[in-house]
This record gives structure tokens, C-alpha cells and sequence, in this order.
């Protein structure tokens, strides 16, 4: 939660901008070094699952990414907030920003699931009820990412899109509990971080560490690539008022 | 009025620094060329628009009701239904603004048939609004300012599509709206002839035009 | 405040009536998709019925689906939704009351009418009574869960398709909970009470959130 | 004559990639729409791959459904029909280039789509090119025969469910042969062809049927 | 150009008799009270209603194209979509409305330059439409007038939103357009302040009013 702090301490996106230009470079190698490490645990240091065989190591990313895909909705729901309540200049970016990371690492999930799910269970999908859930996940993501992009004005689109995060999160837990009940094939929870061999947690735990920085990376890339965005947009705006002859100041972004 | 405002669409300064006030018993005719923010003024005393800066008040009314609820709001649209009839628009919309404290005073259906007889459309009343043309469903619309009593009436662009005996009606309705002590905010391009009115003219926001 | 509330329904009913009959075309809608399906998935009698409740309850899902938008769309395009929001009723209560209109003129009708529609999918008469119940008590949920949707999509081109992607995630709970009942009593397992007390509380919890979503969806809106 | 028919395909074709991505939200109500299902009709494989076709077509017939009222009612309400019934290009040929881009852009993408959800109902892999054949084949039907429903509700409130009311009963030939195509393939009998060949000739009947009777409803809804 | 057009709306017989030519280079400025039947006889003229009788005729047009096409039709909608700018309606418009015959005369990209600057839109022409002011949106639906050339201009209150300076702009290129041989027949309340205009009283339809 490194970024949200930051969000947080920072009341104009000048700064944001400058202090993130400082942190982006060491965020990224990290990422990728962690990452790097944790490939190199799972597929020479982790033995093979005596059940799984070699697929098991779909498992260090399949994981992570699922994981992250729950938390990067945490984060837009958090931003929404901020939004709606407190109108910070920085939280509509950080949502906007997130949705398609989160979209993405949701869809990873689903694809490396159903990657694993074929030689596991013989098919690529089951309606078991962690498996619908998270594509009801994904249909959030799609949503905010539709809504958004189907009003005109910005500002606008900005507020409609947190009303539906914000009912997305009352919404997801509900969806959570009742496809637990309404689904018998459940597959049993494997606690894997706390029971199993550490030759096969540890480079879980690294992985997902790894994955965490990479989220934060694009996120905070694509953050600065919003506000710059919105900076052209109001210089170009600013040239049509002057075209128009007008001395009114442009509303900064 | 208002105070100090500064109004915004969509990231753009629309309205800089205005203030304002318009005293009991007065018009405040809003002119200036397209796209001078006239449109967005009043539907910032409306209330649909949070100013960027400054703030709207109105003195004198109740306090435990905002500005937006103590004024008629006629703008492009007239919110009127094409499949019910003249009469029947008019009736729900004076039930459904009657303030809910409101002492018996005129009943809804007599101020309906009194806002009809004025606005001429007495004739049509049993016709679904749909069938009407430009200018009567603007008169339509304009009844409802009768239906409810509201201390502030904000009109946009009111007589477009009036012919000029209506134009004529609305002004009358309008003087008569202030020598009762009423407020009227109206954005025209003509002139409406009113008595008791002052002008504000915003600024020319497109030089080139 | 209550009287403007009223009001209101009394009005978005008699418009549901006046208006070429929406009732009437929600319920074509739904027998209409409800016919597709065994025409789609095969004739075996068995088989359908096994499915009786989820085909009853998806149908049902998109024929009010396809109503939602008359909510606010119309009163937002003629201006009437400015006017309501200049009124003392809140804005919350608007949208509370069209939802509630929205659930008279639609919800109730298609339950009403789904145990015909369960005899073309041969699932026993007997589970009537257990398929009025469940639908009339989940539908409420539909009607002012699906005012938010309509709100969002107030100012989005193509409304009807954007509605139905935002909405319809909303609505699985109910979905799940409705076919479990249901099923429970068709197909004779127990947990009738369970998964109904569930939609109760679904419906219930729906039309506080709705209105408040809705209103807050709307109020931007009006710009 | 036949200039003004590509600027206006070019035109809606813009429209519909600028106005916030209506071709990813018809997919996205594609992928929901067959994901409800065995959400509502429990899940189990063997059945769900059983009907999968099925499923498969319905739900993109209530896709392309929702998205056809884009084909007239935003020119219509704009006045930008008015115009063009004044232009040169008959009234038939505008509706021909406005159903076409309907096709172009909501048809191609979702037949293109709708192997990758046959995953989802466990349809086999190996019929992925019979899918994807048969709904491009089948889908201008859809939009030639939906543009006369689209013109049809033009007036009417709601539109949305009236024009479904309308549309699905001219839909059920090719539903049909869509779903004996891909059944025929995915569940080995033969015919494959047969079918095929129908659902083109439905299709081209279509193109000419679609356009004139859509010009036909049009025109008196100018008055 | 008319011959005894009887014209209906919904049953009820709305313009009853009624016969006028307008001669080539010559305007015609329809009034009326508010419901008199303006509206419905210059969407006669456009070909949008059959009439019940009578008959409208271009004398001097291609033979081989209805009245209709050799209009340009501005009516209370503008045709014009908000997402696409200024510039890029007005271009859709120069491609399609071009007759297919015409030589190449002036070229689309020309004429929507042209039309942007007479009617002073160019600050504006990158600009999605839907952001535009009222009046600012009618003007760019005058536009249109411009980027195809047509014979007849039918314009049903042009004038509606526009400030004064707008309104004197579209009054010089009727002017220009009439002096050109052209004709023009426009429904309006206002005075335009045309030359070579005559004017025609419709009937009043509103008995009680
Ligand atoms: C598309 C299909 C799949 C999806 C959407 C999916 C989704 C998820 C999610 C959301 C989690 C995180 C759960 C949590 O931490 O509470 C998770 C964890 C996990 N998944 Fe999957 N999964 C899929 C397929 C599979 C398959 C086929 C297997 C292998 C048999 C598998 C094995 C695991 C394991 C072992 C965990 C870690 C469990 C734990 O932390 O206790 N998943 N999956
Ligand atoms: N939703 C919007 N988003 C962005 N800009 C807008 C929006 N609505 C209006 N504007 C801009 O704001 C300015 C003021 O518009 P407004 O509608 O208030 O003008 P107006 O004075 O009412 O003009 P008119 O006389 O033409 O009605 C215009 O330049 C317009 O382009
Ligand atoms: N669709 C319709 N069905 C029935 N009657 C109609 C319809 N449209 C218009 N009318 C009636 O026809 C008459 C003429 O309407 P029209 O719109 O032509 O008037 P107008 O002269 O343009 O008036 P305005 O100055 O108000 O625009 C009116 O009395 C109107 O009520
Ligand atoms: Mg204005
Ligand atoms: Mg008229």
C-alpha cells in the first residue's frame, strides 16, 4: 500500500508527478528482479507437485494475479471514495488508472485458472462458485471500463463510474456468499500459504511480492500518464478559449 | 444574490467572477451573444450546477428549503408528457410542487383551469401535449409557472417559438409575478418588455463572434 | 413530503398504462424468450423441466431489463426530471418512488404471469404458489436495483446495452436464490425458506441502496 | 448514388467506434448473457454442452437485440433523417448502408467472440470454425431484418422491448439453422451444409426484405 | 409552387386551401399565430407529409429529382451529432448531400471551411457538436445550408436561439441567396429583415385564442 500513502500525503498532482518520476525507475527494476527470482525459484528450485506434475507452477502466477485482481478493486473502490467525498484531485486518476490493470491481472487469473483447470480437471471451465465469482469480478471491471468510456464529459463520467464502484463493493461480497451457497462442486481451499512445503511457499510469497511491485509499477505509470493526458487536454481547451478570444483562466487539472 | 461565482463546463470557465443581486419585486434580464453562459447561469440558481467558487443566497425565504426549491425552473424543455393530455400534465405538476406544508389556499385543480385560461390553451386542454405545436407547448410549459407559487421564476430563453400575442401574455404574467414581490431571472435574446427590470449582460465570450 | 411521493407513482402507472401498453409488450417479451428456448435447447420434456425455474427467471430478468430504461429516460429527454429535482421532494425519494412504480407496472405483472409460462416448460403445477411467491418477493430487488443502472446510463449513448452489462452482475444473487427456491419445491429438495428469506432480505436491502445510488447517479446528471 | 451509400456505412461505422465503444459493450452483454446461464441452469457439463449452441445463439440474437435501436433512433431524434430523406440516396439504400454498418460493427464481433464463450458452456474446440461460419453467415439477417423492427418502434416509447416483441419471431429461421449447423458439427451428425446454405439464403433475403420495409415504416414517421 | 394544398395532421385539417408560388431570387416569410400551420406546410414542401390534396411543383429543377431533393430542410433538430466536432458533421454532410452528377465544382473540405467562417464557427470547429451553446448548435445547423448547394432553403424558425449578430449573419446570406437566383421560404415570428421577401399570414386555426 506503499502508492496509497503517498496519494494521500500528496495534495497537488505537481508533486505527485515529481515524486513518482523518482520512484518509478526503482519500482520497476525491483519488480522485475523479484519477479525474475521468483520464475527462477518455481521452475529450477520447486520440485514438481508427485500429483500435479510440472503444471503446479502455473501456480506462482496464477495466485498472485488473482490475488491482485481482488485487491486492485479494493483500490478503486478506495479511490471512489475519496472522489465522492473529499473530491481529491488525485483519486479519480488513481481509479481510472487501476481499472484496467485490475481488469487485466483478473483476466490473467481466469486464463492461467482455466489453463490449469484443463489437465487438473479435464476441462478448461467449471461453475464452481470461486470461479464465478471472480468473472463476476471481471464484469465490474468491464462495466466501470464501459461506463466510463461512454460519456462524453469526463467529469461526469468520472463521479458516475465511482457510484458503481462503490455499489459494486456492497455488491461483491453478496455475490461472494450466494454462489457459495447455490454451488456444491465447490473445490476445497488447499491453504497453501501457511501448511504447505516452503520449497513451494516461499516462491509463492516471492512471486507475489514480485507481482504486487509490478501492479504498483503500471499503476503508478499509468497514473502519470492520465494527468498528462488531462494537461494536454486543458492546453488544448485553453487555445480554443483563446481562439475565442477569452481571458478566462483554464481550470487546472 | 450571488456571490463572487465562478461556474465551469466540462473543465472550462464559463462564468468568472460574477456577483450579483436581484432585490424582491424585480426582473433581471441575462443577455449576451451564444455561448456567453447565460444557459449555465441559471441552471446554476437552479441548482443543477455546483458553482466552482462563490455562492447563491436567498434572502428572505425559508430557511429550512434550498434556493433550488423556492424557484420555477423553465428551460429548453418543458417537461410535459406527449401521451397525457394539456390538462393532466398541468394537474400533476401542480400536486406535485405544492409545497408540503402548504395551508389549503388555492386548490390545485382551480389554479390548473386559472394557468389555462391565462396561457389561452383552454381549448386544447383536452388534447395530449404531444399534438401541439412549437409555440403551444412552450405556452404549456409556461403554465406551470402558474400551477405552484414560487417566489423565483428562472426562464430560459422563454419566448422562443411564441408568436407575439403570447410573448405579450408572458410579460404581463411576469410584471405581474414582481409588483406581487416575486423574483424573475430570464436569458433572451429579444426584448420582452417588462417593467421593473434590470439588465446584465455577460461577457463577450467569443470575441471572434 | 409522503403526498409529492405518491403523486408521483400514481402518475409513472398511469404513463405505464397510457403508453401503448408496456405492461403488455413486457409480457410478449417474456413469453416470447421463454418460447425460444426449447426451440434453442431441444424438445425433451425432461429436461426442460429440470431447467423450468432458470429459463422462468432468466427470462424474466431481460424482459424487465428491457423496461428499465423508461425509469428516468423519458423524464430526463422532456425535462421533467429538472423540474422534480427543484421540488421539496428529495431526490432519493423520486428515484425510490419510479422504482416502485417501475416494480407495480412490471415486476408484479411477469410474476403474475409465470406460472402460465412454467407449462410450456413442463414444470409441475404444484410449485404455483412457490413461483408466484419467490418472484414477487425477488422482483422488487430488480426494480430498484435496476434504477441505478438506469441513472448511470442517462447520458450514455446506447443506454440499453451499457444498462443491461451494468446490471446484470447486480442481479445474480437474486438469479441464484430465486432458482434455488424454486427448485426446492419442484424438484422437491428442502431449503425453501432459507433461499426466500434471502430474497426477502435481497429485495429489501435493494430498495435502500437503489434510491440512494440512483439519486446520486443523477444528480450529476443534471448539469 | 452509390458515394453517399459509403460515406453514410463510413459515417455510422465512426459513430459507433467513437461513442464510447458500443462494440464492447455488445460483447460484454454477450459474455454475461451466456455466463447467466448456467448460473440459472445449474452446472453441470455434459448438459451445458448439450445446449451449448443454443445458448450460444440466443444470447447473441438478445445482444445484437438491445444494440439495433442504434441503427435509426439517434438520426431519427436528432433530425438527421429528416435530412436525408431530402438527399438523393433513396430512403431504401439509407437504410441498407445504416444496416450494413450494424452488421459490420456488432454482427462480425460478436460471431467472432462466440467461440471463446462456447469455452465457457464447454463446447468442443474442434467446432470453432463451424461457429464462427455460421454466425457470420447468419448475422446480417439479424441486422437487415432488425432494421425494419428499429424503423417500426421509431415513435413508440420504449422501444427497446417493443421492437424485441417484434423482431424475435422473424428471428426463429435462423436461429434455427444457425443451431442445427453447429449441432451438427459439435455433436457429430451430419447436415452441416444443408443448413448452412439456409441460413445464407435467409441472409440475402434479408438484405433486400430488410432495407424496403424499413424505408416503408420510415417514411410516414417523418411527417 | 403550391396549388390548393389541403394539409392534415392527425384528422384535422390543418392548412385548407391554400395556393402561392415564390418566384426564383425571391424569399417567403411564413407567420402565424402559434398553431397556424407553419410547421406543417414547409414539411409539406420538404416531402415529409403527402398533402391531402393539391400539389407542390418545382418549375425549373432537374426533372429527374422530386422537389424534395433540391431542398435543404432546417427544421427544429439540427442533425448533428455530438460526438463528432463541428468540423466533422459539417463534412459528413458536404459528402452525402452532394448530388451525384455534380461535376467537380468546389470541393467538400472547401465549402465546410467556407460555411465554418461565415457563420463564425471556426474557433470551434474541433470541438465535439454536443458541447455547444444553443444558440452555437443552430448556427451550425445553418451551416449546412452552405456545404451543399440547393435550389430551395426551408427554414422553420432560423431564428430561434440566435443573438443579433447571428441572426444579422443568416438574413446576409439569405439575402445572397435569393440574389442568386435562389428560393427561400422560412417560418418565423421575428422580422428577419430580408430583401425581396414577401410574406404569407396563415390562417388563424386557434379559434378561441
Ligand atoms: C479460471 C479458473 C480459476 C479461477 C477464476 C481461479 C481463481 C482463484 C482465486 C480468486 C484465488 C484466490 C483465492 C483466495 O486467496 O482466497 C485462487 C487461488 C488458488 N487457485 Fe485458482 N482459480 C481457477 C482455477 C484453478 C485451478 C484449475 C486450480 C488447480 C487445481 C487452482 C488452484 C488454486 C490454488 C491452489 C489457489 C491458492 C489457494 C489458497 O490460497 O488457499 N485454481 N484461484
Ligand atoms: N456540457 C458542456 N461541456 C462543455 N462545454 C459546454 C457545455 N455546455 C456548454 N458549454 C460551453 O459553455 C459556454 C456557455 O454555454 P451556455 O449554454 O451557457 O451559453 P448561452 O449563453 O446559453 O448561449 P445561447 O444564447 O447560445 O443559448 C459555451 O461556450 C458552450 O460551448
Ligand atoms: N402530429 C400531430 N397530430 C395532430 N395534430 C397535430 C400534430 N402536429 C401538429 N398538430 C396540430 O396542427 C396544428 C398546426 O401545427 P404546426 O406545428 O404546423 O403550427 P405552427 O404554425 O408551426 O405553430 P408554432 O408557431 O407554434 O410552431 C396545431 O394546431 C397542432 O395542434
Ligand atoms: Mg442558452
Ligand atoms: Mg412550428
Amino acid at each position: 500500500m506503499t502508492n496509497q500513502s503517498i496519494t494521500q500525503k500528496l495534495a497537488n498532482p505537481t508533486r505527485f508527478m515529481g515524486l513518482s518520476d523518482q520512484l518509478l525507475p526503482w519500482l520497476a527494476g525491483a519488480s522485475a528482479a523479484i519477479i525474475g527470482y521468483a520464475m527462477y525459484l518455481a521452475f529450477f528450485v520447486a520440485p514438481p507437485d508427485y500429483q500435479q506434475g510440472h503444471t503446479v507452477k502455473i501456480m506462482f502466477i496464477h495466485v498472485p494475479s488473482a490475488w491482485l485482481a481482488m485487491m486492485a478493486y479494493v483500490l478503486i473502490a478506495i479511490s471512489s471514495f475519496g472522489l465522492l467525498v473529499f473530491r481529491h484531485p488525485l483519486a479519480d486518476v488513481s481509479a481510472k488508472a487501476a481499472a484496467p490493470i485490475g481488469a487485466a491481472f483478473t483476466l490473467l487469473a481466469l486464463i492461467t485458472g482455466s489453463l490449469w483447470g484443463k489437465p487438473m480437471w479435464g476441462t478448461y471451465w467449471v461453475w464452481d462458485a470461486r470461479l464465478t465469482s471472480v468473472l463476476l469480478l471481471f464484469f465490474l471491471y468491464l462495466g466501470l471500463m464501459a461506463l466510463r468510456s461512454s460519456i462524453e464529459d469526463e467529469a461526469l463520467a468520472a463521479k458516475l463510474t465511482a457510484v458503481l464502484a462503490l455499489v459494486g463493493v456492497v455488491l461483491l461480497p453478496i455475490i461472494k456468499f450466494s454462489v457459495d451457497w447455490w454451488n456444491t462442486l465447490h473445490q476445497p481451499s488447499t491453504g497453501l500459504t501457511t501448511t504447505v512445503h516452503s520449497s513451494i511457499r516461499v516462491p509463492l510469497l516471492v512471486s507475489a511480492l514480485g507481482f504486487s511491485l509490478l501492479f504498483f509499477t503500471l499503476h503508478l505509470k499509468a497514473m502519470r500518464n492520465e494527468i498528462l493526458r488531462r494537461r494536454v487536454k486543458a492546453l488544448r481547451m485553453a487555445e480554443v478559449d483563446r481562439a475565442q478570444g477569452s481571458q478566462a483562466p483554464v481550470a487546472a487539472s | 444574490m450571488a456571490d463572487t461565482l465562478i461556474l465551469a463546463r466540462g473543465g472550462r470557465t464559463v462564468v468568472d467572477r460574477l456577483s450579483f443581486t436581484v432585490d424582491a419585486g424585480h426582473a433581471l434580464v441575462l443577455s449576451g451573444a451564444n455561448g456567453a453562459g447565460k444557459t449555465t447561469l441559471i441552471r446554476a440558481l437552479a441548482g443543477f450546477l455546483l458553482p466552482v467558487e462563490g455562492q447563491i443566497v436567498l434572502e428572505g425565504g425559508s430557511a429550512d428549503r434550498t434556493p433550488a426549491e423556492q424557484c420555477h425552473f423553465v428551460g429548453h424543455q418543458n417537461g410535459m408528457k406527449s401521451s397525457l393530455t394539456v390538462e393532466e400534465n398541468l394537474l400533476f405538476w401542480a400536486d406535485f410542487l405544492r409545497a408540503p406544508g402548504a395551508g389549503p389556499g388555492v386548490e390545485p385543480p382551480k389554479r390548473v383551469a386559472d394557468a389555462l385560461t391565462r396561457f389561452d390553451l383552454e381549448p386544447l386542454s383536452d388534447i395530449p401535449a404531444g399534438y401541439l405545436s412549437a409555440g403551444q407547448k412552450r405556452r404549456l410549459g409556461l403554465a406551470r409557472l402558474l400551477v405552484a407559487e414560487r417566489p423565483v421564476w428562472l426562464l430560459d430563453e422563454p419566448t422562443v417559438s411564441l408568436d407575439t400575442r403570447s410573448a405579450g401574455l408572458l410579460a404581463a404574467l411576469v410584471n405581474a409575478h414582481t409588483a406581487a414581490g416575486g423574483i424573475v431571472v430570464a436569458a433572451t435574446h429579444l426584448d420582452l418588455g417588462l417593467d421593473r427590470a434590470d439588465e446584465l449582460r455577460l461577457g463577450p465570450r467569443e470575441v471572434a463572434a | 413530503m409522503m403526498p409529492g411521493f405518491w403523486v408521483l407513482v400514481r402518475r409513472d402507472l398511469q404513463l405505464a398504462v397510457r403508453e401503448g401498453g408496456a405492461i403488455g409488450t413486457a409480457l410478449g417479451f417474456y413469453l416470447i424468450v421463454v418460447a425460444l428456448m426449447p426451440l434453442g435447447l431441444g424438445p425433451d420434456l425432461s429436461l426442460l423441466s429440470r431447467i423450468a425455474a432458470g429459463v422462468l427467471w432468466i427470462a424474466l430478468l431481460l424482459a424487465a431489463l428491457l423496461s428499465l430504461p423508461r425509469i428516468f429516460e423519458a423524464d430526463y429527454e422532456d425535462g421533467a426530471l429538472e423540474v422534480m429535482a427543484t421540488a421539496d421532494l428529495p431526490l432519493e425519494l423520486v428515484a425510490a418512488a419510479k422504482s416502485l412504480a417501475h416494480w407495480i407496472s412490471t415486476g408484479i405483472p411477469l410474476a403474475l404471469m409465470a406460472p402460465a409460462l412454467g407449462i410450456l416448460l413442463n414444470l409441475d403445477i404444484g410449485s404455483t404458489p412457490a413461483l408466484i411467491g419467490t418472484m414477487v418477493a425477488g422482483t422488487p430487488a430488480i426494480s430498484f436495483l435496476g434504477a441505478i443502472g438506469a441513472a448511470l446510463t442517462l447520458k450514455a449513448r446506447r443506454g440499453g446495452l451499457l444498462l443491461a452489462l451494468l446490471v446484470l452482475p447486480l442481479y445474480v444473487p437474486t438469479l441464484i436464490f430465486g432458482i434455488t427456491a424454486i427448485n426446492a419445491v419442484a424438484l422437491g429438495s428442502d431449503g425453501f425458506w432459507q433461499s426466500f428469506a434471502m430474497l426477502v432480505a435481497l429485495s429489501m436491502g435493494a430498495t435502500v441502496l437503489g434510491p440512494v445510488a440512483a439519486a446520486a447517479a443523477v444528480r450529476p446528471q443534471l448539469q
